[in-house]
């Protein structure tokens, strides 16, 4: 009791400056020195639609790849935390199958939901969307998987693969622009091509595809971990 | 601005804090979760209102998806955990 | 609606704090954190957006030319990409390690978990 | 030179790579983690060769092609490019360490690892705010995750705390950037600091929240509750990293985010600071966990870096030389320290006792010890050198007296660790040795030496390393495997050509402390040779007291001098801690000596006035209002040596417990490099005042009742050693009562202290301990009779307490003599009287060695006692000479110093030296004439006994004894036995403990206080969030409602 009452006591505090934040903020009426060189400049320089995009790849390219870490760093943890002390003996449990309805319809899906997560990476330069939203929605075709059958094993090599070839490629982009062009991640290593279309905007669509397949394969890895911890 | 907007956006912030509470008190976890996952789902619409869709989309994929889903799968592993 | 948003996002992430250091069950602390991290991210696209504009997408709706009359500021937005996918792993890491207490001590409760103090 | 961000690249191409390597390729794994490491680490190496040897210029490094507020940039210069090797040499030491740890968990825990590196690089190098969150987000998950690496299973609990914490911490981080990201339009630090206004206009809330949140990350008390669980629990190598990369990668990060602040919130960052450290420093006393002791003192030395930080202003071009000399300390102290707690089984401090058998792991030991408390000749030292000049300078009194009294705390517990180590009982656990472990720790010393010399170079106050005596002292270290007889005629050969050489430079003050300190401490270190074998240790640390002493001497600048004071009393306190029980008493050594160190700092530093290079004899020039807090200052750190009263509690254990030969250097030697201290100070500084008491007069006051106490203690000992310590007290008592008298005659009874207290003190140890030696006790009462058996010892100590009690013929009486003379020409009743009072005191006790041990009946089992060695009885036997020779021809030395004594007081010699007799206002005194009528008187009254004795009759021992009831305690029954109960009971008031009790609760006080308060850190990891959180909103009160 005594705990919730000072937790509401320093809430309370938090809240006052929260809510000095918030009646100081004053909305601006003009875009800001930053945000006016992003709007002024991206199309230009780097020929992407989606100004966002363009700063999540190339501007700020270096905060998606720690960020892409990031998933790669919590994936790697899970594994190790879930491989320590796993008892070996794998036991099978008889578990009901899965309705027929949802057998066929994850068959049905799977596909479709894969390849709508490519268009949704594939995409990312021009429309809202990219690699996150494009692997989370790669990564819930797996979960649908999973679900149909909870004792469904993907290849944990596979898995692997595919994250550290994306990572290496998506590392190598960011090497070959600072080789090739302004800097480390430059999406100017190749043209820009014409504006709008799927071929433009230098190497970002690539890039954000391997950021898809990355993320994909860690939000996999991490429930397919997850998942196989029923074996114990 | 106009008032449709703006009182879809109210009643989407009364919403979310309404869930938000459920998510802090209920007495299933299990509640508590979907809740949590809910609150993410208002969030993503309330995104697409501030002209956001980006972050709409992840937050609908990943917020309020994965994330609700690896709560789950966690509260099957450990049968409630209830003390 | 910016400030509804902000406000919102505000008071979710009180709310989510108190959710998070009053339940003493991990995943209750867990989820109450989703609840913050959602209410922290709705408080960064609202400082970005701008009465009257919209996405910062370019096409014919946008062109390239009006977009600095016509967009709203792409940067927080593009920040809280990041913020969510680094909540989303922080998240599935505190449950790994949930998970991972739970098998050891048998019980989530954070108060039970003492061994190392002083 | 490559671009930074391949460091990057590589970490993560790396770790990224060993995801597609086979499981089974454990070998191929680890090869690629330490190459990737390497490289990281040869990639920052080229980048610090640049800066630091070719001068070149910080450079910037622009992602995506496109200029900073756009796009994120980096930056490397000298500061980054030290602390990214820094990361990278750690992480690859941790590799190596870890290697079974990471061979067990696969190439999972390699990533991880590599990872973790490359993020606390990126927090290093990145300048843009966003950018740094992600990376400080890096840190924290793969610190989650290499926690897990540890064999304690408590780890996982530790790791949850802190993901806890560090949700709470980035909530604050994001929602206070976005506001100042709105505020000022860009995410760029420097674009942000030089839209400084607009970010307070806008809310200096914003950057309060940002401020927190990287600060809670540095552990700030009270929110550091999860540090200290993770340390504790974590494998030795990760928390190596985790005290070491984290904590330096942090602390830049703050810096950077301070930069954006501005000076305004300097001094938050100092008051935060310097409260944790002071705060963490009294929790670790009570610490019995080693780790979690170190964890204690990682947080504290993050805190003196915050304070440090604070004061950047202030410090100037100085920021980076104090900063990163801490810093770097602090860090390779603290990997060092944690490696070797990998070395040690089990988790006691008193389990470190292991490492006493490996005299290289116990070096490393001393090493780490010594660059984390600061000692010269570390970079620890020259940093809290310029702090303090910069503080006091600068009238920040308040925060130098806290930093002191901190890194007094912090050394007392430190010191007490070593201790255990050299002195504690050998656990069973003992030591997990492996060659590699060993060789990470042991790099750590050679890199903490590197560091030693590099910051003597860059100081700009003369390299200590370049000091002979210091190098002279240090080569014992690599001789330790010679004979002990060896080393010794190599110690006495050093002494005596080093003085040889300098004796011409050489003014009479300086003569006269020089010929005591080092042809002096040659004699007796002829004792010495006595010893068989090789004495491991020993030789280092008398070394190290001398090249101190012999440097004290020669000073000139007060940096010279302090550092010369810092390196004797470390010496001698190692000299001190060998003795057999001396272990409490060497840490109350090294606590009082220190802490009286920490005094001369600061009132050097007041004097200084920021002045460089400031010379001794500009002590002269300090004006007021320093001018008395300086004079008071610098007093009572030289008085801390020469144990006058209220800080004397040190010294009688510790020359009691001391070796044989060791208890001479120490009493005869050491305290007067005190009364040198005291010298140079009266003769620049002279009279001072201090609210309108003439501070002289209270060192009067203080030498009169140190005498009167230090005298009313020895008379009641049983323990010869001891009896002769609390002497000590009393002599220097006198000594600084002459000094403190401040005339003529005055200081040259002082100056004939000096040399008559070195030589009848030395040669009183040395009897003694030679008795004690041969009888197995130091207990007066179980000796006696000796004197048929140990004629040479008895004829020592006889002289030898015919000199102290200053009755003619011998030299003790010219001092007698000098001294009521010097007091006849002074205004000082009561001191006067109480100082007379003293003087038969004295008799008292020293006529009881004569009486007690040598006189009187034979105990039975002592009646095979040889006399003493041969080495120990010779440099007796030179002292009687010598005090016969002194008492006959005082004006052999005394006159030169009269000469020089006299300018100081009108140009008049004190006294007339002319023939034999010298002469005073108020008389004469013929030492050759005195001598022979003494010696007649003697001549005659030896006679007679002699006639006497010949008709004694022998009384048959144990003929009454007990009338057959044995008592409870034998030794009661005995005649020496609580000799003068009277006295006791008459002025046993005076000899009440008080001081000691005083000291002994403050000490008991802090204890206590840091025991109940520690009780805070309950071990619950919601508990610590809402510590953090708490501390958030006490800071937003403190602060934000004051600004």
């Amino acid at each position: 009791m005594i705990r919730r009452f000072a937790v509401f006591l320093l809430l309370l505090g938090l809240g006052a400056i929260f809510a000095d934040l918030l009646l100081g903020y004053t909305p601006s009426e003009e875009l800001n020195l930053t945000a006016r060189y992003y709007a002024e400049h991206t199309a230009q320089d780097l020929g992407a639609a989606n100004i966002v995009t363009a700063i999540v790849v190339t501007y700020r390219g270096l905060d998606t790849l720690g960020e892409v870490t990031v998933l790669f760093l919590t994936a790697t943890i899970i594994g190790m935390v879930l491989a320590r002390g796993r008892k070996h003996r794998a036991l099978q449990r008889q578990l009901p199958a899965a309705g027929e309805l949802l057998t066929t319809g994850s068959r049905l899906l799977v596909p479709l939901i894969l390849l709508l997560g490519v268009y949704v990476f594939v995409n990312g330069h021009l429309t809202p969307g990219g690699g996150f939203q494009g692997g989370a929605i790669v990564a819930s075709a797996a979960l649908l998987l999973l679900l149909t059958d909870p004792l469904k094993r993907f290849s944990h090599r596979l898995i692997a693969v595919m994250e550290a070839v994306s990572g290496l490629f998506f590392i190598g982009l960011g090497v070959l622009g600072l080789v090739y062009a302004g800097g480390f991640l430059d999406s100017r290593v190749l043209p820009n091509g014409a504006f709008g279309t799927l071929f433009s905007a230098g190497v970002m669509p690539i890039i954000y595809s391997f950021i898809g397949l990355k993320v994909g394969a860690e939000f996999t890895s991490m429930l397919t971990h997850l998942a196989e911890t029923e074996q114990s | 601005m106009n008032t449709v907007l703006l009182s879809i956006g109210v009643l989407l912030a009364v919403a979310m804090i309404g869930v938000a509470w459920l998510t802090i008190r209920a007495t299933r976890i299990a509640t508590a979760m979907l809740a949590a996952g809910l609150v993410s789902l208002f969030a993503s619409v309330l995104f697409l209102f501030l002209a956001a869709p980006d972050v709409a989309m992840t937050e609908a994929a990943i917020g309020s998806g994965l994330t609700t889903f690896l709560f789950f799968f966690v509260l099957g592993r450990v049968r409630g955990g209830q003390s | 609606m910016d400030w509804i948003a902000m406000a919102t996002g505000f008071i979710l992430i009180l709310m989510g704090l108190y959710g998070a250091l009053t339940n003493r069950n991990i995943l209750r602390i867990i989820v109450s954190f989703s609840v913050a991290n959602t209410g922290v991210n709705l408080v960064l696209v609202a400082v970005g957006y701008m009465r009257g504009r919209t996405a910062p997408i370019l096409d014919e709706a946008v062109p390239m030319t009006d977009a600095v009359t016509r967009i709203i500021d792409p940067l927080p937005q593009a920040l809280v990409l990041t913020a969510i996918v680094i909540g989303l792993g922080v998240t599935a890491l505190m449950l790994t390690y949930a998970y991972k207490l739970y098998e050891e001590k048998g019980t989530l409760d954070i108060s039970k978990c003492r061994d190392l103090k002083w | 030179m490559v671009s930074p961000l391949y460091i990057i690249a590589v970490g993560l191409g790396a770790a990224f790579l060993l995801g597609l390597l086979p499981e089974k390729w454990q070998r191929a794994a680890y090869g690629v983690t330490l190459l990737a490491l390497a490289l990281m680490g040869w990639i920052a190496g080229s980048w610090l060769w640049a800066f630091a040897l070719q001068g070149a210029a910080p450079v910037e490094i622009f992602t995506a092609g496109t200029q900073p507020p756009f796009a994120i940039n980096f930056r490397v210069g000298l500061a980054e490019a030290s602390l990214a090797l820094l990361m990278a040499l750690t992480g690859l030491h941790a590799a190596l360490y870890m290697r079974d740890t990471l061979f067990k968990q696969g190439r999972r825990a390699m990533a991880v690892l590599l990872i973790f590196v490359m993020a606390t690089c990126g927090v290093i190098f990145t300048r843009d705010l966003f950018n740094l969150f992600v990376f400080m987000e890096l840190v924290v998950i793969s610190t989650g995750g290499l926690v897990l690496l540890s064999a304690d299973r408590r780890a996982l609990g530790a790791g949850l705390k802190y993901l806890i914490v560090s949700q709470l911490v980035s909530i604050l981080m994001l929602v206070g950037m976005v506001f100042a990201y709105h505020a000022t339009g860009t995410l760029n630090i420097d674009g942000m600091a030089a839209a400084q206004a607009d970010l307070f206009k806008g809310g200096a809330l914003a950057f309060f929240l940002m401020l927190m949140a990287v600060l809670a990350e540095l552990k700030p008390f009270p929110a550091n509750g999860w540090g200290l669980d993770i340390y504790e629990s974590a494998h030795p190598a990760f928390a190596a990293l985790f005290s070491a990369a984290t904590g330096a990668a942090t602390v830049y990060a703050a810096d950077k985010l301070l930069l954006i602040g501005g000076a305004q919130w300097l001094p938050l960052a100092s008051a935060i600071g310097i409260v944790t450290f002071v705060v963490a420093n009294i929790f670790a006393l009570v610490q019995d966990n080693d780790r979690r002791l170190l964890g204690y003192s990682s947080i504290a030395q993050v805190g003196l870096i915050l304070t440090v930080i604070g004061q950047r202003d202030l410090l100037g071009e100085q920021y980076y030389f104090v900063a990163g000399g801490i810093l770097l300390a602090h860090a390779v102290a603290k990997a060092g320290l944690f490696w070797l707690s990998g070395l040690v089984a089990a988790r006691g401090l008193g389990d470190w006792a292991a490492l006493r058998g490996h005299p290289v792991l116990v070096f490393a030991f001393v090493t780490f010890i010594a660059l984390l408390v600061g000692l010269p000749p570390f970079p620890g030292f020259y940093a809290k050198w310029e702090l303090a000049h910069a503080l006091a300078a600068n009238g920040q009194l308040w925060l130098l007296g806290l930093i002191l009294f901190g890194a007094l705390l912090e050394a007392a517990y430190l010191f007490r660790w070593f201790g255990y180590v050299l002195k504690r009982e050998q656990p069973q656990a003992g030591l997990l040795l492996q060659a590699i472990k060993e060789d990470v720790a042991l790099s750590a010393v050679v890199v903490a030496w590197l560091l030693a010399y590099l910051w003597g170079e860059l100081s700009g106050q003369g390299n200590l390393l370049h000091a002979i005596p210091l190098l002279f002292a240090l080569l014992f270290l690599p001789l330790d495997w010679l004979p002990a007889k060896l080393k010794n005629g190599l110690a006495i050969a050093g002494l005596v050509g080093w003085f040889y050489l300098h004796y011409p430079s050489y003014d009479a003050l300086q003569l006269i402390f020089a010929a005591v300190m080092l042809p002096g401490g040659a004699i007796i270190l002829l004792a010495s040779f006595q010893t068989q074998q090789r004495r491991v240790g020993f030789y280092p640390a008398a070394m190290l007291m001398f090249a101190g002493l012999a440097m004290l001497i020669e000073a000139k600048t007060s940096f010279a001098f302090f550092a010369a004071w810092e390196l004797l009393t470390v010496g001698s306190y190692f000299l001190i801690l060998r003795g057999k029980h001396s272990e409490p008493h060497a840490l109350s050594y090294i606590v009082f000596s220190l802490g009286g160190a920490f005094l001369m700092l600061a009132g050097f530093a007041l004097a200084a006035q920021g002045v460089p290079d400031f010379k001794i004899a500009a002590l002269a020039q300090v004006a007021e209002p320093f001018a008395p807090w300086v004079f008071a200052l610098l007093a009572i750190g030289f008085m801390t040596k020469t144990a006058a009263v209220g800080v004397h509690i040190w010294l009688p254990g510790a020359h009691a417990e001391a070796e044989t030969d060791v208890s001479p250097l120490v009493s005869g030697i050491l305290l007067k490099a005190g009364l040198f201290g005291l010298f140079v100070l009266l003769m620049t500084m002279g009279k001072q005042q201090l609210y309108g008491v003439e501070l002289t007069h209270v060192m009067l006051w203080i030498g009169a009742i140190s005498a009167l106490i230090g005298n009313l203690l020895a008379i009641f000992q049983e323990d010869a050693k001891r009896l002769l310590a609390y002497s000590s007290i009393g002599q220097m008592g006198y000594a600084l009562f002459g000094l403190a008298m401040m005339n003529h005659l005055g200081w040259l009874m002082a100056l004939m202290f000096v040399i008559n207290h070195y030589i009848y003190k030395s040669m009183l140890f040395l009897s003694v301990g030679g008795v004690a030696k041969r009888t197995g006790t130091r207990d007066m009462y179980r000796m006696g009779g000796l004197i048929t058996l140990m004629p040479l010892s008895f004829i020592a100590t006889l002289i030898g307490i015919i000199a102290v009690s200053g009755v003619p013929p011998l030299s003790g009486f010219g001092g007698r003599w000098i001294f009521y003379n010097a007091i006849m020409t002074a205004e000082y009743r009561l001191p006067m009287v109480i100082i007379f009072l003293a003087g038969p005191i004295a008799f008292l006790y020293l006529f009881r060695l004569i009486h007690t041990i040598f006189l009187g009946q034979l105990k039975d089992e002592l009646r095979t006692v040889k006399e003493a060695p041969f080495w120990i009885v010779l440099p007796q036997m030179i002292f009687v000479v010598a005090l016969l020779v002194f008492a006959l021809i005082p004006g052999m030395a005394l006159r030169h110093v009269d000469a020089y004594l006299a300018p100081f007081f009108g140009g008049q010699n004190g006294l007339d030296w002319a023939g034999l007799t010298i002469t005073s206002e108020f008389g004469y005194w013929s030492p050759v004439s005195i001598m022979l009528i003494i010696g007649v008187i003697f001549a005659t009254l030896f006679a007679w006994l002699l006639f006497v004795n010949r008709r004694a009759q022998p009384v048959k021992q144990f003929n009454i004894v007990f009338a057959g009831e044995r008592p409870f305690r034998p030794e009661t029954t005995h005649f020496a036995w609580n000799f003068f109960a009277p006295y006791r009971k008459a002025l046993g008031f005076l000899t009440q403990p008080l001081v000691t009790i005083f000291w002994e609760t403050l000490t008991e006080l802090l204890h206590s206080a840091a025991d109940i308060l520690r009780r805070m850190y309950t071990g619950n990891g919601q508990t610590y969030a809402i510590h953090l959180l708490a501390f958030v909103i006490i800071v937003y009160l403190l602060w934000m409602g004051g600004l």
